[in-house]
């Protein structure tokens, strides 16, 4: 038994996942079979990739039920004859991992932020003690579920074409209804695709302040992000623009990154950054240790500074 | 010894801390400036049983403890002296209520002070007396079943409060001082003007004058004559009390001062990394702070131990002259570090200094609470 | 949180107060003259437990921790302050071995104080000062042994035979160590006694090391470990004199409390005068306020596993205690008025002693700036 | 119904230094995750809305005793707990089933809340677990709770839009922080907190071999190496200067 398998509710995070499956596949030689469920779009697009797609058409399988689904998912590995599960590690991934490994008796590790094979061992990063240290992690069940973050692997490029298959799977009946979908209102902004960053922390003062920061990202085509209580406490930001540990992890070209301290709950989401800009009024503060430019300032007095300077 | 909090403890203090930073931090510069405590504050420290924390359960209290008491006071002076004041001298209150009181008055004075709706006070001082207890001049003349009280009182916090208060005053037959509950604002009770008090806003003080107050038989509190037996115990809680609050408000001036040597720059360099004599100044500061809050909190366990009025009296003095001297001295170490800055009323420090000074005035003066403590050492 | 001494405590309080009264008290004047712990107090001390009190017992120690040892050794300076430097610096070399010593190291030292005739010292401060980026004494590899060259100042209990921890650098390698001497071994000498101004009775010279041949195995610690038995040592050494001036200011109080009483003046014991009065309870504030940081210390070093951590507290303790003792001293003079200025008043010795504890191991602004670096961490 | 709440004891993490890459966990305090106490919370209203008994289950070390006594001030009825010193650092797989079986200790259950990552791993696995090993119906990331007779309503919030999901109860549902904000304990309740009951399990009562079971090993746990350029710039003109000549920004 070995073979790996990828599934993601995601087209594109499922397109991430392949080129995960490659990797290893590269190392091991294993078969890759990507599984797509109600989604024949995505089993299209993967399969534009090369993939040996398998596509459920089972509408009876409810994507919001993780008990059905990890149901599924788990027949499809065995039928598929799969040992090793990527998953992508977004919020349904998340869940999906962990119901799935239980069934399976396999070691599970999610939010994986990189991954590297050793001959034909699998060793996964991750940040554990809330994102102080990064762990080199291996699964050594034989079931193995790795899910990963988004943005790790780039999407695998369309190239030769890969076969489309039908997979029968049956449903298990699902003890909950979806009574709605609805987009989520207001601020629908993307911190984990932005290639600039302006990031604000407990420096600001007041929400005022919030304009010359909207100047400055305005200037740097950047959208704003920040630390945790400037969104939870302050609410001067909605909860999707958090950087951190229980944010988003962004992996921005330049991140400025203004009257944040550095707490590693915040860091953790930001130290992927190529290049780090960091403003603080305290020269000691832990940010300046992780920073290329290192700036004792005050944002309020630097940040219309910097906009001047960029629009001249 | 064993110096680790209690996770009770712990919490306690962790309470009244998060409580200080959520609620009471984003407008003490307000309550400063106005001179007033919103009553939802009083209402939510109710709600989170500050009021009663060393009190019995029976009457409504937390039954934690003198030494809990002076960590939650601690926690709410750093944010708000004036605050810590107002639950300081119900405290008092309570305290005396609770050693002298019949069950009937502690049942119906404890509860309704611990719910932050309604406030004690305790009036002794005089404007003719200071604070001599042989000089009173109130007096009580019995009248059938009745008591009736004339005369002044100064400086008296939470008079303006609903509630009860006690009173000392003396009766005009035996010569003898007594201690009375009465109900504040109730006929023959009015006030004065506020005090206009350089710091620990919040909190007022008032003259209050009685004129032909109507005190029933039942609400002598203790025995007839005893009234500075009530007056001792009111003095050992008061400065339990203030050694809590005024511990807060050295610890607010050192942190104010450690953010300011932090933050402030000198031609790049934050002051405190730069200059030789800004760290000394935070080393002396966290260096007092630490005998200040070992000295408090060793009073809080003793308040809770031991039994013997007179060496608690003896401790309670010695240190609240002791803290509320080092918190003035502290405040003056961070107002050098904030030079100029410290000036202004932008910044806190400005306003710690109107509170720190104080300490050491109030509650008997550092010079008068030395007599007494010497009385008690020299066993004389 | 409970600060109360455990009965355990309270018996070591005991002891060394009726020790020292009875044992040390009538030779006193002696010590301070002959600047010599004489070998029966010694012996005493010894016989008691009160020489090594935080040792382990498997060593022979006390095994009475360091809050036993700060309570202990309050007592017994309060009576002599030579005789409290005498035992706080036992401790210190005993400490040092204890934390960074290999299990030979503290069978053969740690056991030859507490149950032979053993007195350790610690050899640091050198001429030029007492920064350890400065030292000078070089340590250089030979085969399985170093050879050591250097002068140490201000050493105390010098005079005795027993273990003696050297700092000095490595001559290759630029890292400081600590060596365990033989003191009295070849190439060790001593300068004549130094003339303290207050604290006497502890022997204090300077230290001549000239080709001294120490064994490889008698480094302590690792190579690399070097610095933190430094810290372990700086922190050890002010909880020790934390101690010993806390029994300055008890002895200061007790003095001036006795004194105000038994004095008259017109007609009245001077404990009636408001000034007085005053100045007692200043005293009494000041000494609870000192005990209970230094008391505090000794729970804390007792409960931090990795001692090099206790160097901020310890150093916050020992400037709050010694400079509380100058003050201390102050104001009881004041109670004593000329009367304090005559030998034959205690409270002239105590006075003395009192201005020793600012000045060693760190002055106060040094340690500040020590424990600011520290916070600002 | 008893409303149950999982929380899982870790280091406060503000207090975690990092010294030669490794972390010093030597005397820091063990608390609650932070998650973990709006889960509490949560369970908390639900009951003040519908009745029931809020009971926390955790497994973890001695410590975990007096640790546990935070959610019992907060206002937890009771408490189930796994104590042994060797429950540190366990695999999700672990605290899965130590939990599973102190759950199926409990009756009458309504609803199982987890925070939605426990504050130190943050691998969100245990809930989901937890739901399989017991069978039942889960929802994730859930920042919205309403109380139908034998049935809940929930909003699941995923990364672009929100769900509504109607699931069957007993159910599993795990929590996102900004649901609500944990209340301060007040001074009664924390006294009381030791008083209150707790059934204490230790790991051979529930036959679990702690080492044997081994799904994960870690190869390595360091703070991540810092190779940056530490560059000091003095105003906003030498910074943008600085990005420009380097490439990330145009002007």
């Amino acid at each position: 038994m070995a073979g790996i398998m990828i599934y993601s509710d995601k087209d594109e995070l499922s397109f991430e996942l392949l080129s995960a499956a490659n990797l290893i596949s590269g190392h091991t030689g294993l078969p890759i079979n990507a599984v797509c469920i109600n989604n024949s779009e995505q089993a299209q697009g993967l399969a534009a990739r090369g993939a040996e797609t398998y596509l459920i058409n089972n509408e009876a399988i409810n994507l919001a039920d993780s008990k059905g689904m990890a149901s599924a998912l788990e027949s499809a590995a065995i039928q598929l004859d799969a040992n090793i599960i990527l998953l992508s590690s977004n919020r349904r991934g998340k869940e999906l991992s962990g119901r799935l490994a239980e069934k399976l008796a396999a070691g599970c590790l999610t939010d994986v932020g990189s991954i590297k094979v050793n001959r034909d061992k699998i060793e996964c990063m991750r940040n554990s003690l809330g994102g102080a240290v990064l762990a080199a992690q291996m699964i050594t069940s034989d079931y193995k579920i790795i899910a990963v973050e988004s943005r790790v692997f780039e999407e695998m490029a369309v190239g030769k074409e890969g076969p489309i298959n039908n997979l029968k799977i049956e449903a298990q009946p699902a003890e909950l209804e979806v009574l709605e979908e609805r987009a989520k209102v207001g601020d629908t902004a993307n911190i984990e695709s932005a290639n600039i960053l302006v990031a604000v922390g407990q420096g600001l003062k007041s929400e005022n302040d919030m304009l010359i920061i909207k100047e400055l990202a305005e200037a740097l085509g950047a959208e704003i992000a920040c630390s945790k209580p400037v969104a939870t406490d302050k609410k001067w930001l909605p909860e999707e623009r958090i950087i951190g540990l229980s944010g988003k992890k962004c992996k921005p070209d330049l991140a400025v990154i203004l009257g944040i301290s550095g707490q590693v709950q915040f860091t953790v989401g930001i130290r992927d950054a190529r290049t780090i800009v960091a403003v603080n009024t305290d020269e000691n503060a832990l940010i300046m240790q992780m920073a290329d430019y290192i700036m004792v300032a005050d944002l309020h007095d630097l940040v219309p500074e910097m906009t001047r300077a960029l629009l001249v | 010894m064993d110096l680790r909090l209690s996770k009770e403890e712990e919490l306690i203090q962790k309470a009244a801390r998060d409580f200080a930073d959520k609620m009471i931090v984003p407008i003490a510069e307000l309550i400063d400036q106005d001179n007033h405590i919103p009553e939802e504050i009083f209402e939510a420290l109710g709600d989170l049983e500050m009021f009663g924390i060393p009190f019995p359960e029976a009457y409504g209290g937390g039954e934690a403890g003198y030494l809990s008491y002076i960590l939650a006071i601690e926690e709410l002076a750093k944010a708000c002296a004036g605050i810590a004041v107002v639950i300081s001298v119900n405290s008092v209150g309570l305290s005396v209520i609770n050693a002298f009181g019949t069950e009937e008055q502690k049942k119906k004075y404890m509860p309704e002070c611990m719910t932050g709706k309604k406030i004690f006070s305790f009036a002794f001082t005089e404007p003719g007396t200071g604070s001599d207890p042989k000089q009173l001049s109130c007096t009580v003349t019995k009248a059938g079943d009745s008591y009736i009280l004339n005369g002044n009182k100064r400086f008296i916090t939470n008079a303006g409060f609903q509630g009860p208060m006690v009173v000392i005053a003396k009766d005009s037959e035996t010569d003898k001082a007594s201690a009375f509950v009465i109900d504040k604002f109730c006929e023959g009770y009015s006030l004065s003007e506020q005090w206009n008090k350089i710091g620990a806003h919040g909190g007022p003080l008032y003259d209050v004058y009685f004129d032909n107050v109507k005190i029933p038989e039942g609400n002598v509190l203790g025995r007839s004559g005893e009234g500075l037996w009530v007056l001792k115990v009111a003095m050992i809680y008061g400065k339990i009390g203030l050694s809590g609050l005024f511990l807060g408000t050295a610890k607010a001036a050192y942190e104010e001062a450690l953010a300011y040597a932090k933050q402030k720059t000198h031609r790049g360099q934050p002051i405190g990394a730069k200059f030789q004599h800004i760290q000394i100044s935070i080393a002396d500061m966290a260096m007092k702070y630490n005998a200040c809050r070992w000295s408090a909190y060793n009073l809080g366990f003793t308040a809770d131990t031991v039994k013997d009025p007179n060496q608690l009296l003896r401790e309670a003095a010695l240190t609240k002259v002791f803290v509320s001297e080092t918190a003035v001295e502290i405040c003056k170490i961070a107002m050098g570090v904030h030079g100029s800055y410290g000036l202004m009323k932008d910044y806190k420090i400005a306003r710690l200094w109107g509170d720190v000074i104080i300490g050491p005035q109030v509650e008997g003066t550092s010079p008068l609470l030395k007599i007494l403590a010497a009385g008690i050492i020299l066993g004389d | 949180m409970e600060f109360k001494l455990s009965k355990e405590q309270e018996l070591i309080q005991k002891t060394a107060k009726e020790y020292a009264e009875k044992a040390i008290e009538p030779l006193v004047n002696q010590i301070e003259d002959e600047n010599r712990v004489p070998d029966e107090v010694i012996e005493g001390l010894r016989e008691l437990g009160l020489l090594c009190l935080p040792v382990e017992e498997k060593y022979g120690g006390a095994g009475a921790g360091f809050e036993g040892f700060v309570v202990g050794l309050e007592q017994l300076a309060r009576v002599s302050g030579g005789v409290g430097i005498f035992v706080s610096v036992v401790m210190l070399g005993t400490s040092t071995i204890a934390v960074h010593g290999t299990e030979e190291q503290k069978e053969k030292y740690l056991t030859g104080t507490c149950k032979g005739s053993w007195i350790p010292s610690v050899a640091m401060t050198e001429p030029d000062g007492a920064d350890p980026r400065m030292l000078k004494t070089t340590a250089k590899k030979d085969g399985d042994h170093f050879i050591l060259n250097g002068t140490k100042r201000f050493i105390t209990n010098t005079n005795f035979a027993g273990p003696m921890v050297v700092f000095a650098k490595d001559a290759d390698t630029g890292r400081i160590n600590g060596y365990i001497v033989d003191k009295f071994c070849e190439g060790y000498s001593i300068s004549e006694p130094w003339d303290k101004l207050g604290s006497k009775g502890a022997f204090l010279s300077d230290v001549y090391l000239k080709d001294v041949k120490v064994p490889v195995s008698n480094m302590l610690g690792t190579p690399d470990e070097g610095f933190q038995t430094l810290k372990v040592t700086m922190a050890m050494g002010k909880i020790g004199l934390s101690a010993i001036y806390l029994g300055n200011i008890l002895a200061a109080y007790d003095e001036a409390f006795n004194y105000s009483k038994d004095r008259i003046y017109l007609g009245k014991p001077i404990s009636q005068f408001e000034s007085v009065r005053n100045s007692i309870v200043d005293i009494a504030m000041k000494y609870e306020a000192a005990k209970l940081m230094t008391y505090r210390i000794g729970y804390l070093a007792d409960n931090t596993a990795n001692k090099a951590k206790l160097v901020k507290d310890s150093a916050m303790t020992k400037i709050f205690v010694t400079e509380t003792a100058v003050d201390v001293s102050r104001i009881a003079m004041n109670v004593f008025g000329s009367y304090g200025l005559m030998k034959d008043y205690k409270m002239s010795r105590i006075y003395r002693d009192a201005i020793v504890g600012p000045q060693i191991e760190g002055t106060a602004n040094l340690l500040k700036t020590v424990v600011a670096t520290d916070m600002y961490k | 119904m008893n409303i149950v709440v999982a929380m899982k004891q870790i280091p406060d993490l503000q207090q975690v230094r990092i010294r030669n890459r490794q972390p010093v966990l030597d005397g820091v305090p063990m608390t609650f995750g932070s998650i973990d106490k709006n889960a509490l919370e949560t369970a908390l209203q639900l009951k003040e809305a519908a009745g029931g008994n809020v009971i926390v289950i955790s497994a973890g070390t001695e410590e975990l005793e007096d640790t546990v006594k935070e959610a019992l001030a907060a206002g937890a009825d009771e408490a189930y707990l796994v104590l042994d010193d060797e429950l540190e650092n366990i695999e999700s797989s672990v605290s899965a089933h130590l939990l599973a079986e102190l759950i199926k200790q409990i009756e009458n259950i309504g609803i199982i809340l987890f925070g939605e990552g426990s504050g130190d791993n943050y691998s969100g696995q245990v809930g989901p677990r937890i739901a399989e090993i017991l069978g039942l119906p889960e929802v994730g990331y859930v920042c919205d709770i309403e109380l139908e007779d034998s049935r809940v309503k929930v909003t699941r919030s995923l990364e672009d839009c929100e769900e509504i999901v109607r699931v069957n109860l007993p159910a599993v549902l795990t929590i996102m922080a900004d649901i609500n904000e944990p209340r301060i304990p007040s001074v009664t309740q924390i006294l009381k907190a030791g008083k209150k009951p707790k059934q204490i399990l230790e790991v051979e009562d529930i036959g679990l071999d702690l080492k044997g079971d081994k799904k994960i090993i870690t190869l390595s746990s360091l703070a991540p190496e810092n190779k940056r350029k530490q560059i000091t710039v003095k105003n906003g003109e030498e910074l943008v200067d600085a990005l420009l000549t380097e490439g990330v920004i145009r002007r």
